[in-house]
C-alpha cells in the first residue's frame, strides 16, 4: 500500500468517508431489498477507494461529474447526506426535489454536478467546466469520473482529445472494475490497461491499484497539481471489484466466483483501516466509533427522507424553462 | 389455428428464435443481448443457441452499433441490431440519418436489410434518462420503416416481417409492455408491416394510439362504454409508412379524433399524425383532433410527480368527452 | 433610428461582436470558427478581436463541442457553440437531450445559458448530408428554444436576445440567407425571443412560413396579389415557444392555412404547427391546413434532380389556390 | 523510399493508377474553376500514393470506405472513370445516377462503398462489412480511410475498439494530411502520430511516410494479411501533404508556405517515378506515355458525361424506400 504523507485529521476524514459510503450502499440496499425505493439501483459497494482517494485532494469548489454508479462519489465530494436521501426517495427534501432520483443526483454547494446515467454523456460536459474556469482564469478544476465501460463511447474520447488540445483544468478518472453490466472488460476492450489511451491523447495516463485509497490519492494529487499549473488534463485509471450486479436484482452468475473472492480479500476499507492502526493513527476502537457513527448519520439521514414531504405539481411544472424566455 | 398465450416479451424472443434459426444470415447483437440475455430478457438463450459470432455483446458504443449494423446489411447479413434504450438513440442519430438512410437512395442496386431494436416508455420510476419515448426522431428520417407493436400477436409477427424485409427497419418496443400477456398462434405467421389495426370498433369518437397507448386507449374505450360513448380504437402499428386509409375509415365513421402518443407534445409523432388526419378527413371531422401526449417535461423521478407526466387512460377518457361535446 | 443595409451573415456577426463585447463571458467556439472565420465566414474578425481563449477552432467532435458549451454554461460562461452543419447534429443529440435540456429542469438552481449556432438548408448542390433541415429533432426537446430568424433584422436582434437569455437556445441559421441583404438599425438593438411577425398582411390566406420559406412565401404572396389574392405571411420566427397568439388572430380573419417548411415531411415541424392551429383555431377554418414542405427523399445532388426536392414558390403558390378553392 | 518485391505489371499499374488520380483532380478543379461542376470539391492533389498504396494490396471484392476527399481513392480501388464523372456532373449515366455527387461516390463493382461527407462517419460501417466477412467466413477484408481531423470523432474511436474486440478483418487507413480544414492537425490533436492511438485499442498502428507509395503498401500489406489470417484489425496512419484547400476557392492564407514547398518538393508521383527509373521498370518515355494516356482518360470521360443525360422525375422516386414495405 502506498505511502502519502497526509494529516492525520485528513487520513481519519478520507477513512470516514469510505464508512460513510459504505453504509449508505448497503442501507439502500436494504431499503430497495424491502420495496422502499423504487427504479433502478447501482451499488459501488467494495468500491469507495476510488470515490474517496479520487476527491480527496479537491477543493469543495472544484467540479465533479459523476456516473450512474454515483452516490459514493458524491459522498466523498462531500454531498450532504439527508438531501441526498431525499433524492434518492424522490423526496422534496432532495437538491432535485425528487425529480432526479438515484441516477441523476446533485449537490451544488460542494460543485457535484453531478451524476449522469448516459454512459459516458457527462464527460464531455465536465470538459465545459474546466474550459470556464480556464477562460476565467479560476484555479479550479474538473474531474470526471467514467467506467470502464464508458470509455468505449465516443463522448469520452471526443472529451479527452478536445480537452488534451486545449490544455483545460481536468482529471479524467477511469474507475475500471472489469464489468460493464453483464459484459466483461475482455469483451469490450482488446486492452488490459485502458489509460494506455492517455499516450494517444498525448496527456498523462497512469493506472493505479483502485483499492489502494492512498494510492489513487497521490495519482490523483498529482493530476490535480498539473491541472491548477496550467498543464492540463490526465488521465488516471482505478482497478477496482465490482461487488454488487449491474443493478439490483441482477444475481452475477455471469461473474466469476474467483473475481468476487478477490475482491473481498482486496476490500479497500479493511486495507487502510489495517494501515492506519499499523500506522498508530487510528485505534481499533476509534475506528469501531467511527463505523458505528457513520451508520447512524446514514440511517438518520434516510429515517429523515422517509418521513420528508413528496413534491407536489408546482415542483413538476417549476423549472420547465430554465428562466424567463421574453 | 391452435394459439397459445405468450407475454410480449417472449413473443420477440420467438420472433428472433424462429429468424435466425430459418436464415443464417440473421445475426443480432447490442449491449448485454449475449451472455446476459437483455437487460429486459427479451434475447435470452439466444446466443447459447446461435454461438457468439451470430449473437454477441459489443463495447458500449451505439454509434458503432447502428453504423456496423448499417455496414453488416451492405456486405450481406441481416442484422438485429439493439440500442438498450431508445432515451440515447441520439448517440446513433448521425449514423441512421446520415448513413443507414441515406445508402440505398443514393447508393442505387445497396439495400440495408437491418432491424433497429430499441424500447421506449415510461412508468418505470426510471427518471428523464431511461423512460424517454423519441420515436419522432426516427419518425423523421426518410426510407425508414417505423414500427411500434401493441400486442404479443402483432409484436412476434411484425418482426418476422421486419426482419425479412429490405429496408431498415425500427422496431420499437415498450419497457412496460414486455409482461403482458395475449394470444398468438403456435405455429408460424407473419404481420404484414404498413397495416392499421382496429383494435376495437365503435362510433363514437376514433381514438388513434401508439404502443403502450393502445392498451390505455382500450382501458378508457372500456370505462366510456358504461357512460354510454363508443370508442374505436385504430393502432396503426406501423407508423411509417402509415395506412392511412384505416384510419379515414374510421374517421368517416365516428367524425371525432383523438391521437395518443406517450412522448413530449412539441413535434411528437401524435402532430403529425394530427396533420395528416385533418388533411385527408377535414370535411369528416365535427371538431378538432385533440391529441393526448405528454407534456414538454422531462420525466420526473419521484413516483409523486411521474403521474403528472404520464399520459394514460384518464387523459384519454378526458380528451373523448372533450370531443363527445361537438 | 437611422438604419443600414447588411446582409444577414453580417447581421450575425455584427450580434456575435456585440455581445461578446458586452459581456466579456460570451465565448464562441465551434470547427474553423476561428482563424478562418467560419466556413461561411460569419465568424470573421472575432478571434482577432477576442483572443484564442474566448473565440477558437475545435476538434471535429461535435458531442464534445455540445457538453463542453454545456458545461462551460453551467460554470459560468456564456458559450456560442457552431455546429457547421444540421446535417450532423445527429452526433450532438444525445448531449442535447440528456445534458443540455436536461440540467435545468433536474439539477434545480442550475441554468445553461448558451446558444446552438448552426444552418440547414437545401439549393446548394450540397447533396444529401450537407442540405438536412433537422429542426424538427431539436424542436422536439423540451426546454430548448428554438430560433429560425429569416431576415437580417431579426437574425441580428434576436441572436443577441439569445445570448443573454438563461436558456439554452437553438439559433437556426439558413445557408441560402447568408448573403440576402436587410434593414437593420445604426445603433443597438434586440427582438425579444418568442415573438411572431407578421411579415405582409393579407386577408384570404395565412401562410407560416419558416426560415427561408419566409422568402419563398413573400415571393408567392407578392405574385398571388396580381390574381387578386391577399396572402398574409406569418414568420414565427422563435417556434419554440410558439407565439400562437399572433398566428390564431391571422387565421381568424383569413380562414385558411398554409404551413411552409423546408425538411422532410413526415414529422417535420409544420405538421405540428398544423397540429396546433387546427386545435386552437378549428371553427375558424374553411378547408384542411395544407402543409408546404420537402418530400421524404433524401436531397439529390444532380441539379437537374434538387428541383423535385426544393420546396418554393410555386409550390406555395399552388397550395394557395387549392385553399382559395374552399 | 521502401523498397517492395513486386511485379513490374504492379508497379506499372500502380505508377498509373496515381497518374489518373492526379489527372482526375487537376481536371476537375479545372472544371470546377469554369463552373462546370457545381457544390463543394475537395482535391487531392499530391496524396496520390496513400490511396494507391493503400489499395493496391487489396482485391476487387475487399470493400473500402471512403471519405468526402475521396476521389482519388476509388481510382485507386478500380472505381470505373466513365460512371464516376457521371456522378460528379450529376449525370444519369453516374453509378448513383447523378444523385450522390462529389462526396458520395461509390462503386459496387469493385466494392468501394463508398464515399462519406460526414467526417469519421462511415467508419463504423466499414466495421459492420468486416463483421460480415468474418460471420460468412469469406476471407474478405475491409479497409476504412479516414482523415487526421475524423481521427477525433466519437465514431471513430467506436468503430476502432468494437473492431479490435470483435478481431474483425479491417484496416484503418488514416490519411493525415496535417490539416482538417483551416485547422492544423496540433489544435486538433496534442499528439504528433495518431497511431499512438492503436495501442489504447490493443492492436498494432504504424506511421508511415503517405508520400512513399511503396511504404504504404507495404504496411498496408502487412495489415491486410493480418486482417485476412483472422488476426483482427490494424492502423496505418500515412502521414501526408494537403496541397489544396479545404475545398474549392480556399486560397489557404492560413497554411504556412514552408507546408506546400515540403510537399511539393515530397510529390509521391515524381518520388515514385524516380525510382522505378532508376530500378529499370520504366523508362521516362514510358512514363510520359502513361501520363499522356492517363491524362485522355479522364478528359474522355468527362467529355461523355458532359454530354450525357441528366437523371429525370423517375430517378427521384427511385429507391425512396429500398424495396417493397408490404
Ligand atoms: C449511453 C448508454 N449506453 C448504455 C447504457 C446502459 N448501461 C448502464 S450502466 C452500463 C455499464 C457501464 O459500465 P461502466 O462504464 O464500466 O460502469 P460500471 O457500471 O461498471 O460502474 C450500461 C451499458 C447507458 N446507461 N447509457
Ligand atoms: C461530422 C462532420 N463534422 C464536420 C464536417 C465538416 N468538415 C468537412 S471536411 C472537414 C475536415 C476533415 O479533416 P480530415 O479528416 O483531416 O480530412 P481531410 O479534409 O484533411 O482529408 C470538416 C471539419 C463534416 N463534414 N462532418
Ligand atoms: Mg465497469
Ligand atoms: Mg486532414
Amino acid at each position: 500500500m502506498s505511502e502519502v504523507s497526509l494529516s492525520r485529521e485528513k487520513l481519519v476524514d478520507m477513512y470516514r468517508k469510505m464508512w460513510l459510503a459504505r453504509h449508505h450502499d448497503v442501507w439502500v440496499e436494504d431499503m430497495k431489498t424491502k420495496g422502499q425505493i423504487l427504479g433502478s439501483m447501482h451499488l459501488a459497494t467494495g468500491q469507495e477507494a476510488v470515490s474517496v482517494g479520487a476527491c480527496a485532494p479537491l477543493n469543495d469548489d472544484d467540479y465533479t461529474m459523476h456516473t450512474h454508479r454515483e452516490h459514493q462519489q458524491l459522498i466523498a465530494k462531500g454531498a450532504d447526506i439527508g438531501r441526498m436521501a431525499g433524492d434518492m426517495l424522490g423526496k422534496v427534501t432532495g437538491c432535485a426535489r425528487g425529480k432526479g432520483g438515484h441516477m441523476l443526483l446533485f449537490d451544488k454547494d460542494v460543485h457535484a454536478l453531478g451524476a449522469c446515467g448516459i454512459v459516458g454523456g457527462g464527460v464531455p460536459v465536465a470538459v465545459g467546466y474546466a474550459m470556464a474556469f480556464k477562460v476565467l482564469g479560476t484555479k479550479q478544476v474538473s474531474l470526471a469520473f467514467f467506467g470502464d465501460g464508458a470509455a468505449n463511447e465516443g463522448s469520452v474520447h471526443e472529451a479527452m482529445n478536445f480537452a488534451a488540445v486545449r490544455k483545460y483544468p481536468i482529471i479524467f478518472l477511469c474507475e475500471n472494475n472489469r464489468w460493464g453490466l453483464t459484459c466483461p472488460q475482455h469483451e469490450q476492450a482488446a486492452v488490459e490497461d485502458l489509460a494506455d489511451r492517455a499516450r494517444g491523447y498525448g496527456i498523462p495516463g497512469v493506472t493505479v491499484n483502485g483499492n489502494d485509497v492512498l494510492a489513487v490519492y497521490e495519482a490523483v494529487k498529482l493530476a490535480v497539481d498539473r491541472a491548477r499549473a496550467g498543464d492540463g488534463p490526465s488521465m488516471v485509471e482505478c482497478q477496482t471489484w465490482r461487488m454488487r450486479g449491474m443493478g439490483f436484482g441482477d444475481t452475477m452468475e455471469y461473474v466469476p466466483k474467483e473475481y468476487l473472492e478477490e475482491g473481498s480479500r482486496q476490500d479497500p476499507i479493511c486495507l487502510f483501516e489495517k494501515k492506519l492502526v499499523e500506522k498508530g493513527i487510528l485505534t481499533v476502537e476509534e475506528a469501531r466509533a467511527i463505523e458505528a457513527e457513520t451508520k447512524k448519520t446514514i440511517e438518520d439521514a434516510y429515517e429523515a427522507a422517509k418521513n420528508a414531504p413528496n413534491p407536489d405539481e408546482s415542483v413538476f411544472w417549476a423549472n420547465v424553462y430554465a428562466a424567463e424566455i421574453c | 389455428m391452435t394459439m397459445k398465450k405468450v407475454t410480449y416479451r417472449q413473443a420477440i424472443n420467438e420472433a428472433l428464435f424462429e429468424e435466425m434459426e430459418r436464415d443464417p444470415k440473421v445475426v443480432l447483437f447490442g449491449e448485454d443481448v449475449g451472455t446476459y440475455g437483455g437487460v429486459f430478457k427479451v434475447t435470452d438463450g439466444l446466443k447459447k443457441k446461435f454461438g457468439n459470432e451470430r449473437v454477441f455483446d459489443t463495447p458500449i458504443a451505439e454509434a458503432a452499433l447502428m453504423g456496423a449494423a448499417t455496414g453488416a446489411a451492405v456486405a450481406g447479413l441481416r442484422p438485429v441490431v439493439e440500442i438498450m434504450f431508445m432515451d440515447w438513440i441520439g448517440i446513433a442519430m448521425d449514423q441512421l440519418v446520415n448513413q443507414t438512410s441515406m445508402i440505398p437512395y443514393i447508393w442505387e442496386g445497396i439495400k440495408v436489410p437491418l432491424v433497429l431494436r430499441t424500447q421506449g416508455g415510461s412508468g418505470s420510476k426510471g427518471s428523464c434518462q431511461h423512460t424517454k419515448s423519441l420515436e419522432a426522431w426516427i419518425y423523421h428520417v426518410p426510407g425508414i420503416v417505423v414500427a411500434m407493436p401493441s400486442t404479443p400477436y402483432d409484436a412476434k409477427g411484425l418482426l418476422k416481417s421486419a426482419i425479412r424485409n429490405d429496408n431498415p427497419v425500427a422496431f420499437i418496443e415498450h419497457k412496460m409492455l414486455y409482461p403482458t400477456e395475449g394470444e398468438i398462434p403456435e405455429g408460424e405467421y407473419t404481420v404484414p408491416l404498413g397495416r392499421a389495426s382496429v383494435k376495437r370498433e365503435g362510433k363514437d369518437v376514433t381514438v388513434v394510439a401508439l404502443s403502450k397507448m393502445v392498451v390505455e386507449s382500450l382501458k378508457a374505450a372500456k370505462e366510456l362504454e358504461d357512460e354510454g360513448i363508443s370508442v374505436e380504437v385504430v393502432d396503426p402499428v406501423t407508423i411509417k409508412p402509415l395506412d392511412m386509409d384505416t384510419i379515414a375509415e374510421s374517421v368517416k365513421k365516428t367524425n371525432r379524433v383523438v391521437v395518443v402518443n406517450e412522448a413530449f407534445r412539441t413535434g411528437a409523432v401524435a402532430s403529425d399524425l394530427t396533420a395528416q388526419i385533418q388533411e385527408r378527413c377535414f370535411d369528416d371531422l365535427d371538431g378538432p383532433i385533440l391529441r393526448v401526449t405528454a407534456p414538454d417535461v422531462q420525466v420526473p423521478y419521484s413516483p409523486a410527480l411521474e403521474q403528472f407526466w404520464l399520459p394514460g387512460k384518464d387523459k384519454i377518457k378526458q380528451a373523448v368527452l372533450e370531443c363527445m361535446k361537438r
